[in-house]
């Protein structure tokens, strides 16, 4: 049993701005929300920490903490359940991720947000926790728990702080993840009635090794090929509501729409990839063969994804619509990657991951900036911005750059790997989805430069420019994004060794 | 050996001490509410009853760990079953008693207030014979001692139209689901001769053998369909919401809760002891099937009409004690899935899932109660902006809520977690499907409260007064249903080491 | 009769067990019709008067005419009347007091049928009167006979549960419910139940006293307020079968009394015992009887309240404690 | 001169399906109630027949029927309150006209 | 035995049958003998010679319905008194212990309705 508390440690440090926050009356906003800022500083400290502490070589779990909590009765045995923490190459880049967005969603908060603010930073600390906590786990059941702290709190803060239609959306967010998160308990359960653990580590191994009993014929766990593509099913439509994939995705348009700033910040930035880290932890990691056999249709979904993304994408007349739309496509990018089945391809949908976790939530603060002043979002509305808020408008259309995957940032290095590990095994695809890079190109320009360039209407003229709380977050991030464009082995190391022990097993 | 006394005092009576204690106090309560009755006040009458409640429940305490005992020729057994049983239905009259408090003090609705308070006991009096007894007699007893009770609980607002209405609906289905009970039972007893349930199990099998089927089938069914009135489940659920939509929110509580619970009792004991020797060889020499199986299936069937009926129906309520109906509806249709699939653990988790919903479900009752009485309406728009009126007990309220949908972490999740466990591992996957699924239609209602209370404006801003009786409901409720959600394993693990349940069909001492 | 039980159905017998009965039913009509007359003249006598002495010598076919004026008079029913009830109800009040003779032990070889459970036979069979007087008010559709019916019932449920109460005492004391157990438990004891039970017996006295609706707790028939209760619409020889229930009730009440509480045939003491049974039966009978009718001439009327409340305060009360006396002196003597 | 037990069942069958029936479709209180004491006697009557000509005969089922009569009676007597209170409130004991609680 | 069984019943029976044919012969053959012409008047129901005012249908006061459901109660007590005191003499004083725990209890709901003014008739 090891007991390295550090994960715990980093998971649950905004607890201490949770007890802070219900201390101080609702009155002093000033407080709340300073407080509510600074809690989310120790995560991105110690994810920085971790990250610095990390072992480049070994590919197993890091930082491992295992803690027997109870136990599960199952028929004259009780099979232990541990709270098991731990980090390894795929999860250690979206720790750091979640800590980042976390603070940058709690400055949008700070700024965006009208009322109550004591609720709203102590339902976001609770999210935070859930949402360092999904990443952290190395346990189906914890994960799960974590999964579910991450969206009572979201629908919490759509229904209560978002615009006119905002119940029926976080209603809407509820129900499809609620149906999600079903599935994925039904699956987990399931795996966990025929593989008897709960840890990620043993499942794996129980799943993948050859010489486990699970896997050979004759042994009477042997878990058939049918089974364990009825798994993968399951949970691949569990993880496509999540993520979301193109005919499930219709919960996060409106969930976009409806949210307030920093609820999009942290459900495009993080929420949503962790439908894409489950696929790869889990639909990928646990069942190579099944993955292998569907790649080709991953691949196509993905493709769908893209192309069905940036068609709605150019065509919406609202700017956040077009960000929700782009979400979509960047996600059929990261599904692209998984398909791949090769590490090239992780590691690409893994880039593609954190980038476009930094870059959407770039772009929806900066549209919630322009919505603040403006109180408007539609395209027809807005025009000429950039005269009046100049240091907006170029941040606007460098992050646009970045989505579109201008080289130098970290969109490019994404989306070049991602489509690289592709073309090595379905050229065709590939190839079609490189379409889709093109209309991003197209939508992303369409919609900055219809905001920010043109002719300036009147009321337009005395907007005032970024405020300096608003543009420090703005500028870490694009610090971050640039990084990773022009070092992407930052990033790229530390999941090496990972992602190089779960590519052997694909294709046995 | 051949006293004065007779055969009779050669039982060891102690092991009745809490059904004895509860007597006593209802008696002793009744004499001195009726020679104070110039005290305005009456809310002494109803401390006298929680205290009663307490030593009965010390009394169980000591009875825990005894073994089996049996007296009065095994009609009356004490064993871990029934203690466990009887410790619940303690625990929920103690809380329906200290909700009354404040529902009673401050109202003039319910001019009976002294009745109100010992009927509350002899029902529990009703459920304590109900988890005891291994005679058909006596359990037929103390289900009717319950059903009486409840049903003068139920109209005990004489003056209210709806809760007279609610009290007949009851008494007549009520009624009906007794007769068709004991029909069942005259079937039993002319097939074995007998009305004690372990003899019931051994002549069961040799009456099967010689011909009876038909009759044992009926039996059972006719059994069954009286008894699934009282954990108001499917086939016998209609009643449920006028009940609890007319009855007094604290006898609401008592009727989801302790009455529930009673009638599981009664259901568990009965149908698994007397029908699992049952064996149908067939006539032409197959493979022999258990009853028990046939029963499992027709149980699990039941249990998913149980739970869609429920979640369907209460989407469409806008009542929120008619919603808590179909919600219990819902509840009883998950607590029958043990049952449908039968494990060595059923006990256990059945019994982990009522204590669970004897904590959510009673939290919810208290700050329903409240917010009902202070908007006076019963829809759920009353609960509209309760955040800004209470914010403690709209945070409690929501966990409540998350609690009753399945949501971690919350003793509710884990009570469906087990269940769920236990169907897929008895490969009841279409039992575990309907589960989660209609747990997920569920979110839209009890989601529909959460989101009155924190996102839709009230009608008032006024500070909620909460007084301190449902306070102190509220707050051991959500300790308890937080905790368990925390370290479900600990009770769990409690349950399992003090009232092993192999007692249930061991013979006594 | 006892030996005929026991064979099994012929024809014969089953002659014997049709032919018995007529003749008792024969002879309770003429107790009956002398019943009355007894009455009249035994009120006469006590309050100074004559009584009944025109038709007959000494009057004595005063009933027998009285029958027949009943017989020829026209029978009116009521429009608003419920027709059926209206029928039914002088046959539902009189069929019980009849059937509960069925049990009656005269002596040790003279009785019809001899039930283990006797005397709930006779409670159960006697309780159905009530119902009778109910089914009249209602039937009638009249004010006072509504009235008045409910009262009856009142009175009559209320006085019931005493009457039965009481008798639990004797049957402690017999251990059965066979009412020629009872009386052979007395000779056995040597002493009658009245002795020993004697809280029971005043008990059972009143309480019989009102279930038979008679002074002093006749209230049923109050004339003044309530005309004449729930017979105020019967007219001509329905209204006969009320009277005649009324008696034939006097003589089960009276004949069960006897049977339980007086030792029945048995004789007051031994060495009278070359005397017939019968005679002595019939004696403790008639002394009852007497005794119905002297209290009739004496008594005031109670008033209906204090009446009900007696019932309840005093006498439910003491019967339970007569039981509990009862029951631990038999264990402790 | 005895009477097959089959016989005693049907009239016990007959009785309780018609109280059945009556309890389901009547729409005056005091006949439902009624209705139901119906279906209780009829469970009397098999009580009472199996104890006296059942398999395995004893006394068990006729001390059953002093029981379950009990609790008709009790249950009755309830029953009639409850209308009492409700005919006070409402002046009807139509059931159909108990509509308040709908929704 | 079951003779005498039957047969006892037998004789109940014909005494109910008495009792039946009896008042049925008699009214029928009184048929013969009375004489019948009905006139509206004869017919009204009978108020003291005043015309019946209203329905005679009328409510009763809630006291009536009070003594029955304490008439039903102890006459229900007598059903379980009866056979006790059959047995009595084999059941011991313990059993006399319970039946005064019972009666107790009985007498308690007297002693409720006694307080709760039940029993004044007015």
């Amino acid at each position: 049993m090891e007991n390295n508390m550090f994960l715990t440690l980093l998971t649950f440090s905004p607890v201490i701005g949770l007890v802070l926050l219900a201390f101080i009356p609702r009155a002093q906003v000033g407080a709340l929300k300073l407080i509510g800022i600074l809690a989310t500083i120790p995560p991105i400290i110690m994810s920085l920490m971790m990250y610095a502490g990390f072992d480049y070589t070994q590919p197993g779990l890091q930082y491992a903490q295992n803690v027997s909590w109870f136990s599960i009765p199952v028929d004259q045995m009780a099979f232990p359940v541990a709270y098991q923490l731990g980090v390894d190459g795929l999860s250690m880049p979206l720790v750091l991720l979640a800590s980042i967005i976390g603070f940058f969603a709690a400055i949008a908060g700070a700024v965006f947000i009208k009322k109550r603010w004591k609720e709203f930073f102590i339902l976001f600390m609770i999210m935070l926790i859930g949402m360092l906590g999904v990443f952290t786990s190395q346990n189906l059941f914890l994960f799960f728990i974590f999964f579910e702290m991450t969206l009572i709190p979201m629908f919490f803060i759509m229904g209560i702080w978002g615009f006119e239609q905002r119940e029926k959306a976080a209603m809407k967010f509820l129900l499809y993840n609620g149906v999600g998160s079903a599935i994925m308990l039904i699956v987990f359960v399931a795996l966990f009635m025929n593989v008897w653990s709960l840890s990620f580590v043993e499942i794996k191994e129980a799943l993948t090794n050859p010489i486990s009993p699970f896997n050979i014929q004759e042994s009477p766990s042997y878990i058939t090929a049918g089974t364990r593509l009825g798994f993968f099913i399951a949970l691949l439509i569990a993880f496509a509501i999540k993520m979301p994939i193109a005919p499930l995705h219709t919960w996060m348009v409106t969930a976009y729409r409806e949210s307030p700033a920093p609820a999009v910040l942290v459900s495009s930035g993080v929420l949503i990839k962790i439908g894409a880290y489950g696929l790869l932890r889990f639909n990928v990691g646990f069942f190579p063969e099944a993955a292998q056999q569907l790649a080709g249709f991953l691949a196509a979904l993905g493709v769908i994804n893209i192309i069905y993304g940036a068609l709605l994408a150019l065509v919406q007349k609202n700017l956040k619509l077009v960000l929700a739309y782009s979400s979509l496509s960047h996600m059929g990018i990261v599904l692209l990657g998984v398909a791949a089945m090769n590490t090239v391809g992780f590691q690409g949908a893994i880039f593609q991951m954190v980038s476009h976790g930094l870059v959407a939530a770039l772009l929806f603060f900066i549209v919630s900036v322009i919505f603040e002043r403006t109180s408007t979002d539609e395209l027809s509305d807005l025009g000429g911005l950039a005269k009046s808020m100049p240091f907006l408008g170029g941040i606007f259309l460098t992050a646009a750059m970045a989505s579109a995957g201008l080289p130098g940032m970290s969109g490019f290095i994404s989306e070049f790997t991602a489509f690289l590990g592709l073309f090595k095994e379905m050229p065709v695809l590939a190839a079609i989805g490189t379409l889709g890079i093109i209309f991003t190109a197209v939508y992303l320009l369409r919609a900055v430069l219809g905001t920010t360039y043109g002719p300036t209407p009147e009321r337009w003229l005395k907007l005032a420019d970024v405020q300096p709380l608003e543009a420090l977050p703005m500028i870490i991030v694009l610090g971050f994004i640039v990084l990773i464009g022009v070092y992407p082995s930052v990033l790229s190391e530390p999941m090496q060794a990972t992602l190089q022990n779960i590519v052997p097993r694909i294709g046995g | 050996m051949e006293s004065r006394w007779g055969p009779l005092a050669q039982y060891d009576w102690s092991v009745m001490a809490p059904e004895f204690t509860i007597l006593a106090v209802v008696t002793l309560m009744t004499l001195i509410g009726l020679f104070t009755s110039s005290v305005k006040d009456r809310r002494f009458i109803g401390w006298l009853g929680i205290l009663g409640c307490i030593v009965a429940a010390w009394f169980v305490f000591q009875n825990v760990g005894g073994g089996v005992v049996e007296i009065l020729h095994g009609s009356f057994r004490v064993d871990a079953y029934g203690n466990i049983f009887k410790l619940i239905f303690l625990a929920g009259t103690a809380v329906t008693l200290l909700m009354s408090m404040n529902y009673i003090g401050d109202g003039e609705e319910i001019q009976h207030q002294d009745e109100f308070y010992y009927l509350a006991l002899t029902a529990l009096l009703g459920t304590m014979f109900m988890a005891s007894s291994a005679d058909l007699i006596t359990l037929f007893v103390g289900l009717e001692l319950l059903s009486i009770s409840s049903y003068i609980l139920v109209g005990i607002r004489k003056n209210n139209l709806q809760s007279n209405e609610s009290a007949f609906k009851y008494l007549i289905n009520g009624a009906i689901a007794s007769a068709i009970t004991l029909y069942g039972i005259s079937f039993l007893y002319g097939l074995s001769g007998t009305t004690n349930i372990f003899l019931l199990a051994e002549r069961l099998p040799e009456a099967f053998m010689a011909g009876n089927q038909f009759m044992i089938y009926l039996a059972f069914f006719l059994l069954f369909i009286g008894l699934s009135f009282k954990i108001a489940a499917v086939p016998y659920h209609m009643w449920a919401p006028d009940v609890y939509q007319g009855a007094a929110t604290p006898v609401t509580a008592f009727l989801s809760v302790v009455s529930k619970a009673a009638g599981f009792a009664l259901i568990l004991r009965v149908v698994i002891t007397s029908f699992i020797g049952v064996v149908d060889f067939g006539s032409d020499g197959g493979e022999p099937v258990g009853m028990i199986d046939e029963i499992m299936l027709i149980v699990g069937i039941l249990a998913a009409i149980s739970m869609i009926v429920g979640n369907t129906m209460a989407l469409r309520q806008s009542n929120v004690k008619r919603m808590m109906a179909y919600s219990s509806i819902a509840q009883a249709g998950y607590l029958l899935v043990p049952f449908a699939t039968f494990t060595v653990l059923m006990f256990e988790q059945t019994v982990f899932y009522l204590i669970a919903y004897l904590m959510m479900n009673m939290g919810a009752f208290a700050i329903i109660m409240i917010v009902t009485r202070d908007r006076d309406s019963e829809d759920i728009s009353a609960f509209a902006g309760l955040y800004h009126r209470s914010p403690l007990l709209a945070i409690a309220m929501t966990v409540f809520l998350l609690s009753l949908a399945g949501i971690p972490i919350s003793a509710g999740f884990f009570g469906k977690f087990y269940i769920f466990m236990s169907s897929l591992v008895m490969q009841n996957y279409w039992l575990a499907g309907i589960m989660v699924a209609t747990s997920v239609v569920s979110y839209f209602y009890y989601f529909g409260i959460i989101k009155q209370m924190y996102m839709r404006p009230g009608e008032t801003d006024s500070r909620l007064a909460v007084p301190a009786s449902i306070i102190v409901i509220v707050v051991l409720a959500f300790i308890g249903t937080v905790g368990v959600g925390l370290v479900p394993g600990t009770l769990l693990d409690y349950i399992h080491t003090n009232f092993p349940f192999a007692e249930m069909i061991m013979a006594a001492k | 009769m006892g030996a005929y039980l026991a064979q099994p159905l012929t024809w014969s017998n089953a002659l014997i067990f049709i032919i018995s009965p007529i003749i008792l039913l024969a002879l309770v009509l003429g107790y009956v019709t002398y019943a009355i007359y007894a009455e009249r003249k035994i009120q006469g006598w006590i309050q100074l008067r004559h009584g009944p002495n025109r038709l007959g010598p000494a009057g004595l076919l005063q009933t027998v005419a009285d029958v027949l004026k009943l017989l020829i008079k026209e029978d009116v029913i009521p429009r608003l009347a419920d027709k059926p009830l209206f029928i039914l109800a002088p046959i539902l009040a009189f069929v019980p007091s009849f059937a509960v003779l069925a049990v009656m032990p005269f002596t040790e070889s003279i009785h019809f049928a001899d039930l283990g459970v006797g005397v709930l036979y006779y409670i159960a069979v006697a309780g159905i009167t009530t119902l009778g007087v109910m089914t009249a008010a209602w039937a009638g559709n009249n004010k006072y006979g509504i009235i008045g019916g409910m009262r009856a019932a009142a009175q009559m449920i209320s006085y019931e549960i005493p009457l039965i109460l009481s008798l639990v005492g004797v049957i402690l004391m017999t251990g059965s419910l066979n009412l020629i157990e009872i009386v052979k438990k007395q000779e056995e004891m040597g002493f009658w139940f009245f002795i020993p039970q004697i809280v029971a017996f005043v008990i059972f006295i009143i309480a019989s006293l009102a279930e038979l609706v008679r002074t002093p707790f006749d209230l049923v028939e109050a004339e003044q307020e309530l005309i004449a209760s729930h017979m105020t619409e019967y007219s001509g020889f329905r209204m006969a079968f009320f009277m005649l229930a009324e008696y034939v009730y006097m003589f089960g009440m009276a004949s069960i009394t006897t049977v339980v509480f007086l030792g029945g045939w048995l004789p007051p003491f031994q060495f009278l015992s070359f005397i017939p049974g019968i005679v002595w039966f019939g004696l403790k009978f008639c002394a009852m009887i007497f005794f119905y009718m002297w209290l009739r001439a004496t008594m005031p009327r109670l008033r209906a309240d204090l009446l009900m409340q007696m019932g309840w305060k005093i006498l439910l009360p003491l019967s339970l404690l007569n039981l509990f006396v009862t029951a631990l002196l038999m264990e402790f003597l | 001169m005895s009477v097959p037990l089959t016989s005693y069942l049907l009239v016990a069958l007959i009785l309780f399906s018609v109280g059945l029936y009556g309890a389901l479709t009547r729409r005056n209180a005091v006949i439902v109630l009624l209705s139901i004491e119906l279906m209780l006697n009829a469970v009397n009557i098999n009580f009472v027949a199996f104890a006296k000509y059942g398999v395995l005969a004893n006394l068990t089922g006729q001390i059953f029927s002093l029981f379950s009569i009990t609790l008709a009676a009790a249950e009755a007597a309830v029953g009639v309150a409850i209308i009492i209170s409700l005919y006070r409130n409402r002046a009807t004991v139509n059931v159909d006209e108990m509509d308040l609680l709908k929704r | 035995m079951a003779d005498l069984y039957s047969n006892n019943y037998l004789i109940v029976a014909i005494f109910f049958l008495l009792g039946i044919i009896l008042p049925v012969g008699a009214l029928t053959f009184g048929r013969f003998l009375r004489p019948h012409n009905p006139t509206p008047e004869k017919e009204a129901t009978y108020e003291s010679g005043m015309v019946p005012i209203g329905g005679s249908r009328v409510q009763f006061h809630i006291r009536y319905y009070l003594y029955c459901l304490l008439f039903v109660v102890f006459d229900v007590e007598t059903i379980f008194l009866y056979p006790w005191a059959v047995a009595y003499r084999e059941l011991g004083l313990f059993a006399l212990v319970e039946m005064l725990i019972f009666i107790t209890l009985l007498g308690i709901g007297l002693i409720y309705a006694w307080k709760k003014k039940v029993l004044e008739w007015e």
